[in-house]
């Protein structure tokens, strides 16, 4: 098999071809004038430039929430931000809709048109395709916060972009291994590449664009290197079309050793690969600590709070830049203006009250499973490195193929699935199925003693039973999941 | 011994949430059936296609992002045309935008031709009980 | 002024003498039998006795809630109670309402009839002079879990116990210096000698009855080395009078390293002082962190639910066995049966998550504010010795009118109120003003910088004005107190 | 120069509660009032006899027990009988037990007799500022 792509900047003049072409996918991409849009850009003030907002919360000492803002109807999407605004919300990543996500412009139309008719959602995000650029404008001109377009594609960020957001996290191993079926991860990279290109483009132009990495697949019970891996392949290929600004996303999937350490990690590793391969000037503004595992219902209000709670908590001791929290309604559906209100106010007391105090902690174990998953993380990436002849995107393409990079539950048919996680006696995530990752020996045997740990102390074997409960348990007031789950 | 029964599962539409459909499939297999998994994204066409192809017996369907009522316009009239009539339909999930009244939603999927309509908190163990005995009622089994 | 009280263990036929005009208060005072209620008290099962419960607890790692439950109808209190169990409770304190608390039977007994003819409550908590021995007995018997009453008086502690309530928290200098008006500390010890040496009697006999201390007054903003030097105090009083397990009460007053380095010292200290007295044998099962400051409205429910979430965190991190968490309703009224359910079902989801995690952590500051307190606490324990020529009691009465034992915001007029907290950049509490209490002068300037650092950061003199500001942080969502605040 | 009105506050009943009272006083003192403050537990006939000798212009009582309802039974008529038709009566806190629906608090306290009714969130400077004007209203400034 070639592999068409490679870790190589898109040349400007094949990159404005390949732009014509995507703006003809809708009529809006017409509202799309580069260098009108790079002038947009540059007026805005500080408050709306996602690096800018970031960078201040972290010299401030603050945390920021993410909240997640998506409803089809423009004026409901206005009345939704000024909302969060209110709420003390400083970054409002605009969530898009289904069908736009994939490239349905027709569909999101209809579902548009029959929202504002019946009053009633039918879409659940914003179609900002259909919105085009001058309404978006109109959103992001509302209120006074750094907007961030979630799961664009490549017209949806170039609207976005010509709007005034001022991120753009669209990162291809998510993409890849979380929304895509059959889709391979060569045509995620070719999407990328040209959503970071158009970045690099407004960037080297001033108006700096950031973008959020996401890692591969939020899977929940899951030891976290994987993602890390891709996270720091995906910061490699955004940096080389010229993005300068890289915020990681990490999981918290709700062991505070695990979930602190990592968030010390990601960083770290980041800068030092980008540093590695020569991308100097880049920034990593923050790290947004983001709260994973389901929320489903059952969810009772004290549960759903407590959940929020926690996960605002560890964020704040781990002095995270932002933290992406879920509102009470997460297992509900979508939720309302109310819901928002309500959760980031609970949110933000705890953040608040917590970063005032400035707070250092040192919390046995961090120091443990931060090595443990450097190490993992090394070998992982050591390996794709290896398999791409020192090419990060071929390496990952072929990492795919040999399971080197692997993940459970994934909607990818391309992604092997023959590894698994489990919860240790603390709550830790654990490899209970390694399948082909380079984890190193020494490592191995590391999970293998705390699964042996937790089969002793519950008198059974751990299995796929047992990751299915662990899936379960936080929104069952657990952090180790029990039999009863169903 | 009974006949083993065919079951499809799948998210319909563009819907990429896999974990449940993944779940829901790895517990019918453990219970016994012979369950053909197509994963996400499944255009209702494609089920009703399936179906015809593998003689299946129930289609166990998931949404988990709000617009299978969309995506599943006209279904009940694609079954009837497919000549599935006799097929048991099931479908769970987060079956709307936002926080529903489950009743309304119930209601609302029964009427695009689902047999029966489980919320997220759908217990599967009583979900399989429900399938055997809605298998058994139409003399499948 | 002669000093009638002494620290001396009230004697046999004295104490005999006592309780018939005790018992002789109120009808029901006939009910208890003290042979037959030590009979019955060695007849219930571990899970009611409050010290066992809270052994348990420890060495299980758990931390237990304390709710909040007393309401008047004998019906409501065993649907209450039951409730509770269900949320996961396992120590039910049992407010008795403020009629009876100060012995006005009379008028409990009208408000409690009209409570049961228009089925709104109208007393504040439960009448248990007016219920009684037997019917109390119901409400102990309706579920598993160990009572413990709140704030009984003399018949009040009677009854309870005859009952098969298994703790007595009932502190001399507490109900001095938060629920009475005139009432000296003399008459305050008298009586609790007295309810101390009840729990006495049955602890010999092989009941063991605790007894729950809690300082002097829950006054918020201000320094927690008093009510620790009280609870010392206390604690000598009760082992005194035979009481031989001792739980202490600590406030959460929001800064986490300063709460979780009195959770430290606290018992530290009263194992010091107790063993130092002769009192060898005296058990501390725990300690009960209580999240003390106001709670007031305005308080949207995602404030009210993140500052009980908070207090469970910081008590589940500091591994208190026990936490005394407000519920969602505690700035509008006495909770609902709901609210209770909603709350504990919230605060439990963070400590059952916590604790599993079995966390060890170090947060700086701890040892500094541990260190500062421990010698504030001993020099005014010093000062009290010193006064009372080595008596406890009569040295705390004389305290008390020096000034080496202050409050602000105290209800007693015999208390002088000369002194005030504030808190500083980070939200610990630092004395403004010393009034008379002895502590040291490098201490006294540790303070004084901490003032003077908020000083500098905020361009103002600290004052009354910011004390009252700093009362209401927590509620308004910040731990500083700000200008705006009523 | 206007007159300084002299006002009285305290907690009525059995109510321990003083915070409130003790802030609430030191406002009105540095509002400029002649403050006569009573403390906690105070009963209603303390409040009159002190309200007669003292010749004040108002009450501001204090109640977060719960019980002030069951305190204040007969007070409006204790008033009356007292000659303190001209008196003002506020009252603030926590005026019933459990949630209430404040208008029905508001309701039940003026049929007792009180002017205005607080809840505990009131502002004291908009309380000031009410007191201003009744006292103004009433002459008494
Ligand atoms: C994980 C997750 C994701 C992952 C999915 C990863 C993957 N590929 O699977 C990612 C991040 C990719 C994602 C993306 C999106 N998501 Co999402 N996601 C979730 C989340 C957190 C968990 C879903 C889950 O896995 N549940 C666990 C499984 C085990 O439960 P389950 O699927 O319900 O299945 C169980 C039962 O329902 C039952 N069951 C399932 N199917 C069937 C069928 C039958 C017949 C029966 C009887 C039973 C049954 O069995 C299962 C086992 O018990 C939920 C919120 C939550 N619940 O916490 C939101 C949620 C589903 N997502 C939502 C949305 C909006 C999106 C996005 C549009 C935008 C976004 N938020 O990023 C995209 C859409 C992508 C797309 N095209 O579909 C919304 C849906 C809103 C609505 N319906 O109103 C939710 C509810 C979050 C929210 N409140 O906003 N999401
Ligand atoms: C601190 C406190 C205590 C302390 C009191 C210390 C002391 N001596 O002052 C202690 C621990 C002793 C205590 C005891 C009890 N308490 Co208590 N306590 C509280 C708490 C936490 C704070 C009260 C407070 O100080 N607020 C701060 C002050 C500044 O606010 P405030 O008093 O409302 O005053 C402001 C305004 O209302 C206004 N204002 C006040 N008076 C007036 C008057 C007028 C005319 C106007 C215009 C304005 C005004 O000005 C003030 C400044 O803004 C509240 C719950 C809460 N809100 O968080 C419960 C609360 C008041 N207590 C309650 C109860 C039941 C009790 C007890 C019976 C049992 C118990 N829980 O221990 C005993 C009763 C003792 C007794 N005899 O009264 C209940 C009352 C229930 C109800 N009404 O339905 C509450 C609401 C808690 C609850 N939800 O159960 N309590």
């Amino acid at each position: 098999m070639e592999i068409r792509v490679k870790q190589k900047r898109i040349d400007e003049e094949r990159f404005l071809e390949m732009r014509k072409e995507v703006l003809a996918q809708w009529p809006t991409g017409k509202e799309v004038d580069l260098e009108e849009a790079v002038a947009y850009q540059l007026s805005l003030p500080e408050s709306k430039n996602f690096m800018k907002v970031t960078e201040k919360a972290r010299q401030e000492g603050e945390t920021l929430i993410w909240p997640r803002a998506g409803t089809p109807v423009l004026e409901d999407e206005i009345a939704l931000v000024k909302t969060l605004v209110d709420a003390g919300i400083r970054h409002i990543p605009v969530t898009i809709d289904s069908y736009t996500r994939l490239l349905q412009f027709e569909k999101a139309q209809q579902a548009l048109e029959e929202s504002i008719k019946t009053g009633r959602p039918m879409l659940n995000g914003y179609p900002i395709v259909n919105h085009g650029v001058k309404k978006t404008r109109k959103v992001v001109e509302s209120v006074e916060a750094a907007f961030v377009p979630r799961g664009a594609g490549r017209l949806a960020m170039e609207i976005a972009l010509a709007s005034g957001m001022t991120a753009a996290g669209k990162s291809s191993l998510f993409e890849f291994g979380s929304y895509e079926k059959k889709t391979t991860l060569e045509e995620c990279f070719e999407h990328s590449q040209y959503t970071d290109r158009l970045a690099g483009y407004y960037t080297e132009r001033g108006a700096i664009i950031s973008t959020d990495i996401h890692g591969l697949v939020p899977s929940g019970v899951f030891p976290f290197s994987v993602n890390i891996a891709c996270i720091i392949i995906d910061s490699l290929v955004a940096a080389e079309q010229g993005v300068k600004s890289i915020m990681p996303q990490t999981h918290c999937l709700g062991h505070m050793a695990q979930d602190i350490a990592w968030m010390r990690l990601i960083p770290r590793l980041m800068r030092e690969y980008l540093e590695k391969f020569g991308y100097k000037d880049v920034v990593v503004p923050g790290i947004l600590a983001n709260q994973i595992p389901l929320f489903p219902v059952p969810q009772g209000m004290g549960g759903a709070f407590a959940y929020l709670n926690y996960t605002a908590m560890v964020a704040a001791l781990a002095e995270a830049e932002a933290v992406f929290v879920r509102t009470i309604d997460e297992g509900a559906g979508v939720a309302t203006r109310e819901s928002h209100a309500l959760s980031y106010e609970s949110a933000n007391w705890i953040l608040n009250v917590v970063r005032t105090q400035k707070i250092k902690c040192e919390i046995d174990g961090v120091e443990t499973e931060e090595k443990v998953t450097d190490v993992e993380v090394r070998a992982i990436l050591d390996k794709v490195l290896e398999l791409g002849d020192g090419d990060v995107v071929i390496g990952s393409i072929k990492g795919v193929e040999a399971g080197v990079i692997d993940s459970p539950f994934s909607p990818n048919i391309n992604i092997k699935d023959k590894v698994l996680g489990v919860k240790d006696v603390t709550g830790a995530c654990r490899y209970l199925e390694f399948g082909n990752l380079p984890i190193p020996d020494e490592i191995k045997e590391f999970h293998r003693e705390k699964i042996a740990e937790r089969e002793r102390a519950e008198g059974r074997k751990l299995d796929y039973q047992v990751a299915v409960e662990d899936l379960w348990a936080l929104s069952k007031g657990r952090i180790v999941g029990a039999p009863s789950a169903s | 011994m009974k006949k083993q029964a065919t079951v499809i599962t799948g998210t319909v539409g563009m819907d990429a949430h896999v974990i449940g459909t993944k779940i829901l499939s790895r517990a019918l297999k453990d219970a016994g059936f012979n369950v053909v998994e197509l994963g996400i994204q499944v255009s209702p066409e494609e089920f009703t296609e399936v179906a015809k192809k593998t003689k299946a017996d129930a289609i166990l369907m998931t949404s988990l992002y709000g617009m299978a009522e969309l995506d599943l316009r006209g279904f009940k009239e694609k079954c009837k045309q497919a000549g599935l009539e006799d097929l048991i339909l099931y479908i769970g999930g987060v079956l709307g935008v936002g926080r529903q009244d489950f009743k309304e939603v119930e209601k609302r999927f029964k009427k695009l031709g689902f047999e029966r309509v489980y919320p997220p908190e759908a217990n599967l163990e009583s979900v399989i009980e429900d399938l055997w005995n809605d298998l058994r009622a139409k003399g499948k089994t």
